[in-house]
């Protein structure tokens, strides 16, 4: 597929017609601005014989611009043809702009592949908040939290004390609590435990709760996640 | 000292895994449009010296790394450079300064078909389809990507090289009307 | 002006998805240890007034936003506020206070069985396991995580309060003895 001649050609694409014209320009230190086309004709043409491992497709654009070319010649030969021609395909003044144009295109190619050689690049964050972590934690709320449980530790413990079965009972403390609330209308799940703030306390008093909820006595209400349990008198229907 | 709005939008940058947009930033740190950008303009140049880069195409806007560390931060990922061929980088070109362009353009500059150019762009997300141009057969319009700009250490289009041209005697740089509609 | 050191340490921490240890940075920025330490107190000094802080836990490091934006950030990523429960709280604090620690030792001084609060902060990765302790039974460690120093917007553990108590009534901070052994 590499052709001697052509050291831009390349395994995906390559560089095409007007890369050889250019190429062919500045081997011959020519002005492009100033550089008689026509005069590349034979130049150009030799160097498409050696392409001649190109496929066919690929070869026709070279030959396109090489008809382009020896037309140029023999204008400048035989101007008479001029009027002729000129309707017909791209003038030189067209044909240079374009590799003008094309001249700047292969400069900032250069260019471009000059800064990805030099590796000189940026690089974004990837993945960096995968699971979305819980936010805004209060620290105060955590050492708060330490606190009590520093100051639990330090109180003896109650299962060292009494078994919890033996020391409350369900029914009485669900007369309490029918008690609590045929008089108050309502009342918190903290209020209820802060007599005895022992767990065998807090479930017997859960346990007496679900039984009056049961029994359709009390209404129970929470307004948000971990938010403190209102119980309220179950208004007579 | 920076203002606490840019603060709040380099944060936002930060946690962002991809560009937000001006609008999004706004939203997000309670600010009005303008406002945002003095802030991003603040962030932008408070950036100058340092190991990260304000980087943004059009409206939306990303944090990156500064091109110059370069090599330790792929020392660190273990990334590898990116090759690209002299003809996919020409086809490159013409997308990055002429944006959006069609193919028939892309390949009226190049004077060589370029399907198998801009397959290869188009698979390394240098370039993506942006639409279609309203003219006969709507055809595909392409652009450049934030992986391009990434990879070639850009933090803006405006910062594309300029070619070293007569001036004056070939068509300018980005937007500047190219020869050649629809083949 | 910040040194092109600490700048190649904050692109490397940038680009991280995990913390990078002290050892890892100098082999990636091609410093020593110490030179890297410098860059590293440089960087942290820098991000001062910016929405970025230099967190660390131990000798592994991390880029994190600033927790005077947690709002916005939050806001950005659509994150729920931390939700626990006070007895998980009460788990939290202990694990943040003791660690490492077993769960048997977390329950002496709860006085109840920790089971679903251990698992419930593990879920949310606010703790995570910490190898096991060289005993009877080779109990599991738990320790807290990078998630947890950000959710509660600490640089590192030494940030954490120290317990509001009576004084003389308690032990201190993390490391002095509590009653209760394993189980």
């Amino acid at each position: 597929m590499l052709g001697p001649e052509g050291p831009h050609v390349t395994v995906e694409g390559f560089d095409g017609p007007l890369d050889l014209l250019l190429e062919l320009v500045e081997e011959k230190k020519l002005d492009i601005l100033t550089v008689r086309l026509g005069d590349l004709a034979d130049a150009y043409l030799a160097r498409v014989r050696a392409l001649d491992a190109l496929p066919a497709e690929e070869v026709s654009a070279f030959l396109a611009l090489a008809s382009r070319l020896v037309l140029l010649k023999a204008r400048s030969l035989l101007p008479s043809l001029l009027p002729i021609a000129e309707t017909e395909t791209e003038s030189e003044e067209e044909l240079r702009a374009r590799l003008l144009e094309y001249a700047v295109v292969r400069e900032r190619a250069t260019a471009l592949g000059d800064r990805l050689r030099s590796g000189e690049r940026g690089f974004h964050r990837e993945g960096g908040t995968p699971e979305l972590p819980p936010r805004g934690g209060e620290v105060l709320a955590l050492a708060a939290a330490w606190s009590k449980v520093l100051a639990l530790a330090s109180r003896p413990r109650e299962e060292g004390l009494v078994a919890p079965g033996e020391r409350y009972s369900v029914e009485e403390r669900t007369a309490e609590i029918e008690a609590i609330v045929a008089e108050r209308e309502q009342v918190t799940f903290t209020e209820l435990l802060s007599t005895e703030p022992t767990l065998g306390w807090a479930v017997v008093t859960f346990i007496a709760l679900l039984d009056l909820y049961r029994r359709s006595v009390i209404d129970l209400e929470q307004s948000e996640l971990f938010a403190d349990i209102l119980i309220r008198r179950k208004q007579a229907a | 000292m920076r203002s606490e709005l840019a603060n709040a939008v380099e944060s936002v940058l930060f946690v962002a895994e991809k560009p937000v947009s001006r609008a999004e930033l706004a939203r997000v740190v309670g600010a009005t449009p303008k406002q945002t950008d003095t802030a991003l303009a603040e962030l932008a140049a408070s950036y100058q010296g340092t190991g990260l880069r304000l980087a943004h195409d059009g409206d939306d806007w990303q944090l990156v790394t500064a091109p110059e560390h370069a090599q330790h931060v792929a020392t660190y990922l273990g990334a590898d450079r990116l090759r690209v061929s002299p003809a996919s980088l020409e086809t490159l070109a013409i997308v990055a300064y002429r944006q959006p362009v069609t193919r028939a353009e892309v390949e009226a500059i190049r004077g060589v078909n370029c399907d198998q150019t801009i397959y290869t762009l188009m698979q390394r997300r240098l370039i993506e389809e942006r639409g279609r141009r309203e003219a006969p057969g709507r055809p595909i319009l392409y652009g450049t990507t934030w992986e391009f700009l990434e990879c070639f250490g850009l933090s803006s289009l405006d910062e594309l090289p300029r070619a070293l041209t007569p001036e004056g005697l070939v068509p300018g740089g980005a937007g500047a009307p190219v020869g050649g509609g629809p083949a």
